[in-house]
């Protein structure tokens, strides 16, 4: 591995700096023709695959801006990144922030290489918008933490080797002191990886069940009791994730072997992703289908697709307007937040203009519907917008306490030990 | 106007409920729906022998019930509420309806009696792909022969035209425009010239065909060129009867909306104890309830031939479909995760409620009818 | 008092026999020249005034219905009945289940000639919709109750001879054991009504100050504590003068003494209430609005009337079906407390409505507005409808928790002294 | 395309802001709303001359203070958001603007330092009592004389037209239709011929008058019938302007219900604490945010004059317009009884809201604007 340090040594370096240093090694390094996980060792190795972590880790220890400068030289340069799709950048954090020398030892470098794929196991059937009422147990029987239970939502858990897991170790505290978050090896006896079906009949999670399955102690993150502590490390980065399906669903564009791969890796992880544009509504689609069908001539459907650009694009200006903030280093304010509450009643109200544009056709459905099946699939997806990644309940629970500063409801749950909290009884 | 059921018809509602319990659990509807044919050949001989639900609205000179046209949507109902898979809607609702509105007496005593038995299969072919619902739109036409007619084009979303015995079709005199020139005509499902297909529908627990006519031999229904007299009048009926069915689904996904929040325990309390939860099936219930009003009340406006029957059927049906894919959308939002997986049983409900929402009309095209039609 | 024995002495007589009785006896007494005054002694002593009311208290003890087929044989005769306007009845249900016989004795005959008014003084600044939250003060001193605090929303009070009011009595119980009920002589010193101003320009409510108001302990009804229990009677019979209120606007027709009269009296009761159509948004007048606009052309506002037609036609037709299957002997459902819910969403879509009709004339107000002012007025009153009488959120806890049976909220002000709970202060 | 605002500008907001706070408390609107004129000129005056606002995107070369758009937004928001009675409104967003589209350079010169100053009170005579927005609807003639034009018939629903200095009118050629023939026109509002009348107004906080032309001198205002061209991106402006306003004012409202939230008891807590109120607010807060986007994106689409300008002027209009009644309306929801008194200042602001949703063209009309104008 060669230390290129970065120029005048300690010291921080220009952005024009970076981005010179960056553009000559790759001038020098980057091969479409390599194999993706020759390149991606390469690119690792230098530093430059995830420049804002720790030295020690494979990175530079740069600031946040300066590592999107040196992606973006990659991207101009038309450069293949390092592995940065599914949920592995929440695993990456997570150890980076709370896991062991041993922990980043073993899992950073083929997590960066995209040999091995991670999977998030913290929903439970009987915990949803109540994450901490989870159930799931872990038992230490003197030699290993042994797990019970079961996890759902689970995206790409059937190729995952590895698992982030939380599960609750102590029952006789308060809810969320007795969770302890584990890295758990997803390819063995006790874990059963079953496909769950959706009502778009695309199966894009898994539903886990935990028999009897094993994790030595060395795997725990932090410490006993610790769990939601650093399961917020894993959230906070969730939101980001969610920003990022879309970039990735385009990877680089280029002729070589490399690019050939990452295409392939791609159409792995992105399977469960496809129906998310129409999970939004496809706001895109109104105008053009309403010419189409010739319902643009109709008044009230106008009515029903401006209500819907209305919404989307005051949402729209909305994120753009808290970046601009965000750049010109102002606190951000609560309105960051308001985003998937817009993005639920967006695609709604799309799926109603879709609806009224569609007419009879609304009934049809694969190749019979329209456009062979995209708007049918977009009137049985947004059903999930309003509940995916929290409930809009939920949403607005958090816009009023957190954004507006109103007082939280009484509660019950949080201040006896979890044994005694009332709570769903689970397969 | 009867506002509400007699003893009587409570009573039927009760047995009507109890067959669906027995025959029509969600299992069942899931393995129908699966199946092309779309429904059980033994329960649909039960419910027209043990009930006579295939008559329930046809004169008893005609083999049928001799029940009226609030039992008939009494009958749809229910159905809704348990998604009952079966060639109801179509052979009685739609098709027995336009026989019975614009057949000639020597029709009604030949067509009816075997769609009253549910021997026969019937369907309604009037829409046509242009998914236009006004009888103006017609295309498809009928050219006079010696011995009868031919039909020549195609008709779409034909809810069970593909397993229909019998097809009544809505067809205009080549030439005309307009309402004018358009006559309905009876003629087999598996005559000579018609080519049938199975759509793949949105809602599989309904099934809907498009069939072409390539100089299909046809019967005259009734009048000729009556069709513009007799069709608004048969499609505000079936309009109503496609209501109260949604009523009953909607119904349907307000109690399980109440069942799960008092099951379901978040943040050591059952959901149905948070206000979001309390409220918003608080407006789910004010909903249904008002569009089951609707409902019976159109039901009792065409029983008792108001002449406010037209506004009521549009305001029954923009009012239901409403209701009930909202009350659908409210029922997943509710279970959450679970509510949009396949294994829930709320989808099957949601896919009736869109596939409702547009047929017969959107609630856009009957809410502007209603204030069409509305005299002040 | 003829004591006109209903025929057959103490057996229960038809319908028919009853009907015959009246009208006979209206056909001997009913006199248009009368006076109001003394033509209602008359009603009242020959006890066809209230049938239904106890024999000892001005009835003849019949049942509902039979008192109902009374009523209708007076208005066939044209003849005007007792006073029944305000809030009148409330005070004789409430006096007659819970009063003494002094109560009845000395309140009820003036009562029903119309002599006296009465007003109900329960609602209070700090306590709307939690009215069992009141803090006016009911405190003996030995020989009176002596009352201070503030009532409010109290129509008709400038001119009301008695009030009921509830009052705390004690502090130390929890809330709703704490208040007393009493009959209150609105003429005495100790207090003051002031009308309150509403958004729409109209006064129909007055605030009542008692500053050490006195009432002698023989006006309390029932007993010490007991208040919460009192009212209660008196609130169910309230949505009862709800519907009331549009048939009292009516009046009877006729000429001679006693319609004029009757029409005075109409006039002063109704004055208050002229408003109340406007507040539930008039959808009357939707079609023939549009269409005198040129409106009606535009299938945007078609819409906009189907949308108000549907609620309003559906929600009547939900009253129809509940009272028809009442008539049939059926258990009343929950259905018959959504009527107040699906008005407010009326009288809101109306005002949608109605501004879209009137377009750029919603400015203007008095005679330059529409109608007269008419339309502003139903613009600038529609906000009270999801408010008075129970505001919406309110409605929609009691459907869900009485209607539906869905569990009540977690509380903590009913299960401790109400010294303890937190309120408002009040001024 | 500039998505928040610079330090300048919230330094400039907070000024204007602490202007408003210190001249505008609703005791003073209340005073103001009672009498005829409708604003106070001492603090027209110290608006003026302290702050200059009058002139505030009026070029320096005309005597302004050579801002842009953006920074006439923010006064627009903080004046809705205090509800300053001021002629700001009619003066300045619009007949400066106005005379700024479509005067000639002399005329620039002539008319503007004096609106700028704040000594001269402008009001834009567009709207005519058929209450229709597009300038195809303008019936007032002008007709040539001699000496420039005589302007006849009517104007209603003028801003300020009862105390304004100066008038521009919209007016057509005689005999001419549509957009064509149309031309704005400057005259004293004193001028012989011209009969003012004082509205009266649902929102006495906006004065509105009806102004009858008879044979009333006036001068054409840059070129003759080039309104077809200029009106739309005047009235587009204007649109953007109240969209501000209504923002500041939705703002007010979301804030006076948090706070009356966290103040108010009920069932011993605090209302807020209950998921009805606190749900209604976050709703709230989200529209009331969306509208901000709306209203800030147009307006620096004015700025730097976007071609999706008209677009985002229709989609900001109509956003802020339902944003800022809704929250009106709920704010009146949230505070009860005492929220629908004369005392409680929520109406004031509710009446805003309603005169602002119809001012320049409803929710309906700008929705439809939006899709017609959207380049997909």
């Amino acid at each position: 591995m060669t230390d290129t340090n970065t120029s005048a040594g300690g010291q921080a370096a220009s952005e024009q700096e970076i981005r010179n240093e960056v553009r000559t090694w790759l001038e020098q390094n980057w091969d479409p023709n390599l194999s993706l996980l020759e390149w991606r060792k390469k690119l690792i190795d230098s530093g430059w695959g995830v420049p804002a972590w720790p030295k020690e880790w494979h990175g530079r220890g740069l600031t946040i801006g300066l590592g999107d400068a040196v992606d973006d030289e990659l991207r101009k340069m038309g450069a293949v990144s390092v592995a940065k799709t599914g949920v592995r950048m929440l695993a990456a954090a997570t150890i980076l922030e709370h896991g062991t020398d041993m922990h980043k030892e073993k899992f950073l470098y083929q997590l960066l290489t995209g040999e091995d794929t991670w999977c998030q196991l913290f929903s439970e059937p009987g915990s949803g918008s109540d994450l901490a009422g989870l159930t799931t147990r872990a038992d230490f029987d003197g030699e290993n933490w042994i797990l019970n239970g079961q996890k759902v939502w689970t995206t790409s858990a059937h190729h995952a080797k590895y698992g982030m897991v939380l599960a609750r170790s102590n029952w006789d505290v308060p809810k969320h002191q007795g969770m302890t978050y584990f890295l758990i090896d997803m390819d063995q006896p006790g874990v059963e990886v079953r496909p769950l079906r959706q009502m778009n009949g695309h199966a894009s999670f898994n539903e886990i069940f935990f028999t009897d399955a094993k994790i030595a102690p060395e795997f725990m993150v932090s410490k006993e009791g610790n769990g939601w502590k650093v399961a917020m490390t894993t959230l906070a980065h969730e939101r980001r994730l969610a920003d990022g399906i879309r970039s990735w669903g385009r990877g680089d564009k280029g002729t070589g072997r490399v690019y050939d791969e990452q295409k392939a890796e791609i159409a792995t992880v992105m399977e469960p992703y496809k129906w998310y544009p129409q999970r939004a509504g496809r706001v895109d689609l109104l105008i053009e289908r309403a010419k189409a069908t010739g319902k643009y001539d109709d008044p009230t459907v106008r009515q029903a697709i401006a209500k819907v650009l209305i919404m989307a694009k005051a949402a729209e200006w909305t994120g753009r307007r808290v970046k601009a903030a965000h750049a010109l280093g102002r606190q951000p304010g609560p309105e960051g937040s308001l985003g998937k509450l817009a993005g639920s009643q967006v695609a709604r109200l799309a799926a109603q203009a879709h609806t009224l544009i569609a007419g009879a056709d609304a009934m049809l459905t694969s190749e019979d519907g329209a456009m062979d099946g995209l708007i049918s699939e977009i009137l049985v997806s947004v059903p999930a917008e309003s509940i995916a990644g929290g409930t809009d309940e939920i949403q607005r629970n958090i816009i009023s306490e957190r954004g507006l500063g109103m007082p939280k409801e009484p509660r019950t749950d949080v201040d006896r030990p979890f044994r005694d909290v009332p709570r769903n009884t689970v397969g | 106007m009867q506002y509400t059921f007699s003893d009587e018809q409570e009573e039927f509602r009760l047995i009507v409920r109890r067959f669906m319990d027995d025959k029509s659990p969600t299992t069942e509807v899931r393995e129908l729906m699966a199946t092309d044919q779309g429904y059980d050949k033994t329960v649909w001989k039960q419910l027209s022998q043990e009930l006579g639900l295939p008559g329930i609205h046809i004169p008893e000179a005609y083999g049928g019930q001799g029940f009226g046209f609030i039992e008939l949507c009494i009958v749809m109902e229910e159905m809704g509420r348990a998604l009952l898979c079966a060639p109801f809607f179509s052979a009685t609702a739609l098709a027995a309806t336009a026989i019975m509105s614009a057949g000639t007496e020597e029709q009604k005593l030949t067509l009816l009696p075997d769609i009253a038995s549910g021997d026969t299969l019937a369907a309604l072919a009037y829409n046509e792909s242009s998914g236009h619902w006004d009888p103006a739109s017609t295309a498809l036409t009928a050219t006079p022969t010696d011995d009868g007619y031919v039909l020549n084009g195609a008709k779409s979303f034909v809810v069970d035209g593909h397993v229909a015995d019998l097809l009544i079709a809505v067809a205009r005199t080549p030439g005309t425009s307009g309402v004018y020139g358009l006559s309905l005509f009876s003629l087999p499902g598996n005559s000579g010239g018609v080519k049938r297909r199975l759509l793949q529908s949105l809602d599989p627990t309904r099934k809907l065909a498009q069939i072409e006519f390539d100089n299909a031999p046809a019967t005259l229904l009734g009048e000729s060129d009556a069709g513009g007299t007799t069709l608004p009048h048969i499609l505000d009926l079936a309009a109503v009867a496609l209501a109260s069915e949604s009523v009953g689904g909607a119904q349907k996904m307000l109690e399980s909306s109440i069942e799960y929040a008092q099951l379901r325990m978040q943040f050591g309390r059952l959901i149905g104890s948070f206000q979001a939860i309390k409220h918003k099936c608080a407006d789910m219930f004010l909903e249904v309830e008002l569009a089951k009003s609707a409902a019976y009340y159109a039901a009792a406006a065409a029983a008792e031939q108001a002449p406010d029957f037209p506004a009521a059927a549009s305001l029954a049906k923009a009012c239901a479909s409403d209701t009930y894919m909202k009350a659908a959308q409210e029922c997943i939002q509710i279970h959450g995760g679970i509510g949009f997986t396949w294994e829930n049983d709320t989808h099957l409900y949601f896919k009736r409620a869109k596939s409702s929402e547009v047929f017969l009309g959107d609630p856009n095209y009957h809410r502007d009818q209603l204030v069409l039609r509305w005299e002040n």
